[in-house]
């Protein structure tokens, strides 16, 4: 039972770290490897705000995705909005270019190690009901993702800004030529794909640690989760996120001799039977 | 324009020799009396060379994205690195049960990774990959795990020349198994068979319906990507005389799809190019700033997406355009 | 007629390439003109002109009391030009529905009066727009430039791939949305003899450059004119 | 004269890059300390990146300190499989390899001229092991990193602590990259062992285990830790937090061991660097040099490596760590490990010394 | 009879959409058959089937008498079947000379060869700048495909489909796009034929229907209506109800 309520939490945390790249490559169709870099720099502001301003933790999160995603605007402004029309490998080559330059830049300002940070009380420890030990701050992140994600595929689904979006994604020209305000769109996506990347950051901090290599250590479940869960699909996301979360850890639990194995081996499965992802929405472009 | 009077030599001296080319291959020799130091260097930049052909043939002329290419590099020095570690030490040898090897695996494994969008390709290849690293990491006894595989004892190349501390035998045998896969990629990127895969790349739904077999095609050349690749990891593993864990992790083929990027995808110069610029800027970089010299190798990376696109051999075209049209200018 | 749309002497491309020549035209409210010309001749590349997507050059273009060359290529759309793009230009991942509403503005053009019109579309509403026919792109096409209630509506081949029925229907529908509500458009056909009935003006390109312009009945019943630009052979 | 060259071989980048920086600030604290020279010649110290676990990088670095910037003394290695790419070029090349933290046991056996200056995981593992038998832990579950050090932990603490009497209940091996503790640790809980055995490297691995063995509440649950001296070294104390207050772990330095040699270290240390802590890699790094210097000192300067190894055989100093040897037949430290159990001293998290044993020899060889 | 193409019970749906509906079609050999119907009849989706390009839900294609439907879409095509698409799909950066190359390398079976080069297939090529000089694309032989003009990539679409030197040939609005002067070429190229080629051909432009085809279908929500010669369909009253208005009198 506790195995199962872990494998959720940290399948939530796979999804709070991960969506933020689902918006940016899944909905804006551009393949933004440094997702990583931004969680970074969410999670040094979060530890900054927390240790050096003295932010109590639940202001520090919010302040962090927002700065995170003023990062992001300025960037986009100035870089990536001349890479939305180059080719995928073009953005590959561009993203992870950023992300070498922050690891180092990282490394340069904050130094090799791991920082501290301490959660208020109120989020540590266990609450343990009968057959079941829930840890505080796991309780927390699952009560949050499914916030955000509900408020995301609200967002994406239901509004006419997500409509905007997929089509200004699916052809810029035309979107512009109805009406649609392509560059806004944009910026603004971008600087929630960022805002989120800075939430998730500053949240995995906790339980990932945060040190200069954080942008490429992740960078694998980020894409699992982005490509299982079916590009652009926010349910998708959340629910992939489940599944390998919960078979992530029950097979550390169960078998730790193929523990590592697992995620890789459930990922290559779903993909082979669902190779557009679980909630593939776009068909062949 | 009649049938009598059309001129069909574009067609036909697509294929031919450069005289740039020819001054391209001249760079090894160049490269071996001024740098006679670095031969090790330019043994593993000949090395990747080759590694990122093997990628440039299935992603840049057949577009099949793959993240998990080192599958078939670590698969093929763990063969030959086996081979040597258990008493055979001819490398070429070990060459040729390293391409069988890795082809092999590449053949069963193109039936997974045929399937599905981009993405979906780069997982799958991915999480062959990363399954391969933790067997290898599983079976210590065979492999060492972690700890890498020693014990590699080579036997001189062509039963003369000795692998010798300065790599004088491993530079030459190195560049001149580059050349001799080089010249056979492309032949093969020429052929009828190249252009069917530059066709499926274009236009795959166009290419049943001219009748090709596309899972067929593609299957063949991952199939030959993989051997190349068993090829370049085997003489990695013959040079260093180790195999560690790492010639099949994540970061190996995530660098090598930069490094075929950085030199433009979709030309076998590019391949070469890239290993020669990732790597010595890398080395250069390096040696200036041992801390953070990542920085500036990220901001290469950005400034040449930002300047040329398709990689530096995209800027060389355009470069050469340019002066093509300056001159006809000045005329 | 009050002025709607007004080209001085417009130069556009694409790049460096120049493919509009000196250009210049009027048109008032509730105005009609048919462009026409023969393949790769500019017909698109104006429109993609006043639209914001082509190259700029010089000359004037002003729509509705405005210049428009300094109105943003987004925000054209809203100040009144609806435009039917030669290639459709459906959004893929939106369905039928999200395609129409994603640009709808108030005024008399709502999807219950898309959907009369077409009613194809609306028994396709949940589709996506890249399950859709040939031909019901294209009614979604113009349903779209619709739902933006513009005061110009830019029409390139819309009758490409539609069913003779339907072009029938939609060549009376142009000719009602002209002379009832006021709306002008300009339309671009391969079939010059059956739209200049439906038209006031015609303007004729070349090459880029505009070798016609006046009325839509002197051309149409100017065989030698017809034949010698645009290749028609009357039957 | 000619300088003297020492190439370091060492992660700079990657995340193991504090590893590299800790021991570049021990050498290059040696040589600010002797005017920078060594047997009256001036030091060329030359660093090279090897990014961590990249064996074939970290044997071209070393290939090409020879080849190219003709080191006189090859040094540095901060993982085990460095160690081992390395070592052959070292008997090729006929160069002294001091190895700085690498700590495989068998690193010294693939080569001749391998010498080490760190520590090897038996020698930490057999002094704590010891200790918890003394100490009334009966069950122990191992959890070891999945490689060539982890298993030496292993195997070393289970042999120890079985001999004593004790049972090992349960033992697991971590993937080195591993992003989740909670599985493990929840299975550990369910098993209920007097103490669980740890190791593994230090870094986000030791932060990351002592979050989860607190979240998780295992020692209200009666579960202790005892581990090896990497789980609490000073470089990342401060990240583990007052979580770590009461640890009891095994290592051959601690930054309030208390001699002079050390006061005097650490004060320079603090002077030099004001933004880091001394830790056993920077101490490592130090007397990875002042060995050269003691051994050149010896051999009149020659750096000759059958001479210097000669030399270097049997020689032993006042490290600022404590009295050190190097063992004449394995060419391996023989050195005093300590207990000690993290305490808040003047304000900061410190590792105390309670206990030591002396002279403890590399157990991982016969 | 003899028949090039038939269909039995054909079925195809799209979730619950039904948009090929029972259709059993015969195509008689050499036959000039035209097929036709509103907007979303399903002649597209009908094609597709036909040729492999989607699986049908139901039913059955037989091609020459053998029952084609689990074989591959290039399977069928080295049986003769070859199609051009509705909307354009073509090799971008490929010179149309190279685009046909290929196809016809692969209708001799030479796509799989690995060692000389492209141009070295005498055989090959030669069929293909013949091919080029009977569409009149020789002057642009050289070109990229991506810079030519709508009408000439339109020629391109037919060229490729017409290097499989087909048995049977489906022909989806071959002419949309192309000027009327143009389209009317085109029509003569794909008149001359042999006559031992069947053409089944989707039109909006009754105009060339009825002057081009010797036999029609009818298509209407995905079913069959009705079938006949031009004169036959031209005066169906419910043919022209629901599809062809007042446009033409045959
Ligand atoms: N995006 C572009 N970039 C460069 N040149 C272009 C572009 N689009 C069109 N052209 C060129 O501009 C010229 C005019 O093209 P345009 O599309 O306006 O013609 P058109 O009259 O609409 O023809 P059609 O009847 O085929 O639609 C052609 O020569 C064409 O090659
Ligand atoms: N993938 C799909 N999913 C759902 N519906 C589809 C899909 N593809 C086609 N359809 C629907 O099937 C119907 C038939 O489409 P088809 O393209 O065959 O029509 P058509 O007869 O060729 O029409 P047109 O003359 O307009 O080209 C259309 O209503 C279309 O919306
Ligand atoms: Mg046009
Ligand atoms: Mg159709």
């Amino acid at each position: 039972m506790t195995v199962l309520f872990d494998g959720v939490a940290s399948g939530m945390l796979l999804f709070l770290i991960s969506v933020g790249l689902s918006v940016t490559l899944g909905l804006m169709n551009f393949v933004n490897l440094a997702h990583g870099a931004f969680a970074m720099v969410g999670g040094y502001l979060c530890v900054l705000l927390l240790n050096r301003v003295g932010v109590p933790f639940l202001a520090a999160l919010p302040l962090a995705a927002g700065l995170t995603a003023l990062v992001g605007v300025v960037l986009e402004r100035t870089l990536y909005r001349r890479l939305y029309t180059a080719t995928h490998l073009d953005q590959v080559l561009f993203s992870i270019g950023l992300v070498f330059m922050s690891i180092a830049a990282a490394q340069f300002l904050f130094g090799a190690q791991q920082q501290p940070l301490t959660l208020p009380d109120f989020l540590r420890g266990q609450i343990s009901l009968p057959g079941l030990d829930m840890g505080a701050y796991r309780l927390f992140l699952i009560l949050l993702s499914l916030v955000i994600a509900f408020g995301l595929q609200r967002l994406v689904g239901g509004t006419r800004f997500g409509a905007e979006l997929r089509a200004s994604v699916d052809n810029p020209r035309a979107a512009r030529g109805v009406g649609i305000n392509v560059e806004r769109v944009f910026t603004l996506t971008f600087a929630l794909g960022t805002a989120l990347a800075g939430l998730g950051g500053a949240l995995g901090v906790e339980m990932l640690g945060l040190d200069p290599g954080f942008p490429v250590k992740y960078i694998v479940y980020f894409l699992i989760v982005v490509a299982v869960g079916g590009s652009g699909n926010i349910t998708g996301s959340l629910v992939a996120s489940l599944i390998l979360g919960v078979l992530d850890v029950a097979g550390k639990y169960y078998v730790p001799q193929i523990g590592a194995f697992v995620i890789y081996a459930v990922m290559v499965v779903m993909l082979i039977f669902r190779p557009q992802g679980l909630f593939g929405r776009r068909a062949a472009r | 324009m009649s049938l009598a009077t059309f001129d069909l030599t574009p067609l036909r001296r697509a294929d031919r020799w450069h005289p740039a080319e020819l001054a391209f291959w001249l760079l090894p020799v160049a490269a071996y009396l001024v740098f006679p130091d670095n031969l090790v260097l330019l043994t593993q930049i000949a090395i990747t060379a080759l590694f990122c052909l093997s990628l440039d043939l299935i992603l840049g002329y057949a577009g099949i994205v793959s993240l998990g290419h080192a599958a078939f590099f670590g698969f093929g020095a763990y063969a030959a690195g086996l081979l040597a570690a258990n008493g055979i030490g001819d490398p070429l040898a070990g060459l040729a049960v390293a391409a069988l090897a890795s082809a092999a695996l590449g053949f069963v494994t193109s039936f997974l990774v045929l399937r599905g969008s981009d993405l979906t390709r780069l997982m799958v290849t991915l999480g062959i990959a990363m399954m391969l690293y933790e067997v290898a990491n599983k079976l210590t006894d065979l492999t060492g795990g972690v700890d890498g595989l020693q014990g590699i004892e080579m036997t001189p190349l062509l039963g003369r020349f000795t692998f010798d501390l300065y790599g004088k035998t491993a530079y030459w045998y190195a560049v001149a198994v580059l050349f001799l896969l080089f010249w056979a990629a492309r032949k093969l990127v020429h052929s009828p068979f190249g252009l069917s895969l530059k066709g499926i790349r274009l236009n795959v739904a166009r290419m049943p319906a001219i009748g090709a077999p596309v899972n067929a095609r593609l299957s063949a050349i991952y199939t030959i990507g993989a051997a190349y690749a068993g090829i370049a990891g085997a003489l990695l593993a013959q040079t260093t005389q180790f195999v560690a864990l790492d010639v099949l992790s994540f970061n190996r083929s995530a660098e090598l799809m930069l490094i075929l990027v950085l030199g433009g995808s979709g030309s076998l110069y590019g391949a070469v190019i890239g290993a020669i610029v990732f790597m010595s800027a890398h080395h250069v970089l390096s040696d200036m700033n041992p801390e953070y010299w990542q920085f500036w190798l990220g901001a290469l990376l950005v400034v040449v997406v930002l300047f040329a696109r398709d990689g530096v051999m995209g800027g060389l075209r355009r470069l050469s355009h340019a002066a093509g049209g300056l001159r006809k200018g000045a005329r | 007629m009050p002025e709607l749309l007004t080209l001085e002497n417009v130069w556009a491309g694409y790049g460096d390439a120049v493919v509009l020549e000196d250009i210049s035209l009027t048109l008032g409210e509730g105005d009609s003109l048919s462009l026409l010309g023969r393949n790769g001749m500019g017909k698109t590349t104006l429109f993609s002109t006043l639209m914001g997507a082509a190259r700029h050059r010089s000359g004037a273009i002003r729509f509705a009391g405005r210049d428009l060359t300094r109105v943003p290529a987004h925000a054209r759309a809203h100040s009144g030009l609806g435009w039917v793009p030669q290639e459709r230009d459906i959004f893929p991942s939106l369905t039928v529905e999200e395609n129409l509403t994603v640009v709808a503005t108030r005024g008399p053009w709502t999807l219950q009066r898309v959907y009369e019109m077409f009613p194809r579309l609306k028994e396709r509403r949940g589709n996506m727009g890249n399950q859709l026919s040939g031909g019901e792109q294209q009614m979604l096409a113009m349903g779209r430039a619709l739902m933006l209630n513009p005061r110009l509506l830019l029409l390139d081949e819309p009758m490409e791939g539609l069913a003779p029925l339907i072009v029938q229907e939609l060549m009376t529908i142009i000719q009602r949305l002209t002379e009832d509500s006021g709306m002008a458009i300009i339309l671009v056909e391969q079939h010059a003899r059956q739209i200049l009935p439906l038209t006031r003006q015609a303007l004729v390109l070349e090459r880029g450059k505009a070798v016609y312009r006046g009325d839509s009945e002197t051309l149409l019943n100017d065989r030698a004119l017809l034949d010698g630009w645009l290749g028609v052979v009357a039957h | 004269a000619d300088p003297l060259k020492v190439g370091l071989v060492l992660p700079m980048s990657g995340p193991f890059a504090s590893y590299g920086k800790q021991i570049e600030h021990g050498a290059r604290l040696y040589l600010q300390q002797s005017g920078g020279t060594i047997a009256g010649r001036p030091v060329e110290l030359i660093v090279k990146d090897d990014t961590g676990v990249a064996p074939e990088i970290s044997k071209r670095a070393a290939q090409e300190l020879v080849v190219k910037d003709k080191v006189d003394v090859l040094g540095g290695f901060g993982l085990t499989p460095s160690a081992f790419a390395a070592a052959p070029i070292a008997t090729e090349a006929k160069k002294p390899m001091i190895v700085m933290n690498a700590a495989a046991s068998a690193i010294t056996t693939k080569s001749n001229y391998v010498l080490r200056v760190s520590h090897t995981l038996p020698q930490l593992t057999a002094p704590i092991a010891d200790w918890a038998v003394k100490n009334g832990i009966r069950k122990v579950y191992t959890l070891v990193a999945d490689f060539g050090p982890g298993h030496d932990a292993e195997a070393q603490f289970k042999k120890t602590f079985t001999a004593g009497g004790g049972e090992i209940v349960g033992e697991v091996r971590t993937p080195v990259k591993n992003p989740d503790f909670a599985p493990f640790l929840q299975k550990i809980k369910d098993i209920k062992p007097d103490a669980v055995f740890l190791f593994v490297p230090p870094g986000e691995q030791t932060v990351a285990f002592m979050k989860g063995f607190v979240e998780r509440d295992l020692a209200k649950a009666g579960i202790r830790i005892v581990a090896t001296g990497d789980l609490t070294e000073e470089d990342i104390l401060d990240a583990v937090g007052d979580n770590a207050l009461g640890l009891i772990t095994s290592l051959q330095y601690s930054e309030v061991h208390n001699s002079p040699e050390n006061a005097a270290y650490t004060r320079a240390y603090y002077a030099a660097y004001p933004k880091d802590r001394p830790n056993y890699m920077s101490v490592s790094g130090f007397d990875g040099m002042q060995l050269i210097a003691r051994t050149l000192e010896k051999t009149g300067g020659d750096v000759t490596a059958d001479k210097f190894m000669a030399a270097a055989r049997g020689m032993s100093w006042t490290s600022p760590r404590g009295s050190i040897a190097i063992d004449p037949d394995t060419r391996d430290i023989t050195q005093t490990i300590y207990i000690r159990k993290v305490e808040r001293v003047d304000g900061k998290l410190q590792n105390v010394e309670f206990d030591a044993v002396a002279n403890v020899r590399d157990p991982g060889k016969p | 009879m003899d028949y090039a193409l038939q269909t039995r019970n054909l079925a195809k749906n799209f979730g619950g959409f039904t948009a090929t509906n029972n259709v059993s079609l015969n195509v008689e050999a050499g036959a000039r058959h035209a097929l036709i119907g509103p907007n979303g009849a399903g002649k597209t989706t009908l094609i597709n089937l036909l040729t492999g390009f989607l699986e049908p839900t139901a039913g059955h294609v037989i091609l020459q008498g053998e029952d084609v439907t689990r074989l591959g879409q290039h399977q069928r095509v080295k049986r003769g079947l070859a199609r051009t698409f509705q909307i354009n799909r073509l090799f971008a950066d490929l010179t149309v000379l190279e685009s046909v190359t290929m196809a016809v390398n692969e209708r001799l079976g030479l796509g799989a060869r690995f060692w000389k080069p492209v141009g070295a297939h005498g055989q090959a090529v030669e069929e293909a700048v013949a091919l080029l000089d009977s569409l009149r694309l020789l002057d642009v032989a050289h070109e990229k495909t991506r810079s030519l003009a709508y009408g000439k990539q339109r020629l391109i679409e037919i060229a490729l489909a017409l290097a499989m030197k087909p048995r049977v040939l489906l022909l989806d609005e071959p002419a949309a796009g192309v000027p009327t002067t143009e389209s009317r070429e085109l029509f003569e190229s794909i008149a001359a034929l042999p006559r031992d080629v069947t053409i089944l051909l989707i039109e909006h432009d009754m105009d060339l229907v009825f002057r081009f085809a010797d036999r029609i279908s009818v298509l209407v929500g995905g079913a069959l209506l009705t079938h006949g010669t031009p004169e036959v369909i031209a005066n169906d009253p419910k043919v022209r109800e629901v599809y062809l208005g007042e446009a033409i009198c045959a």
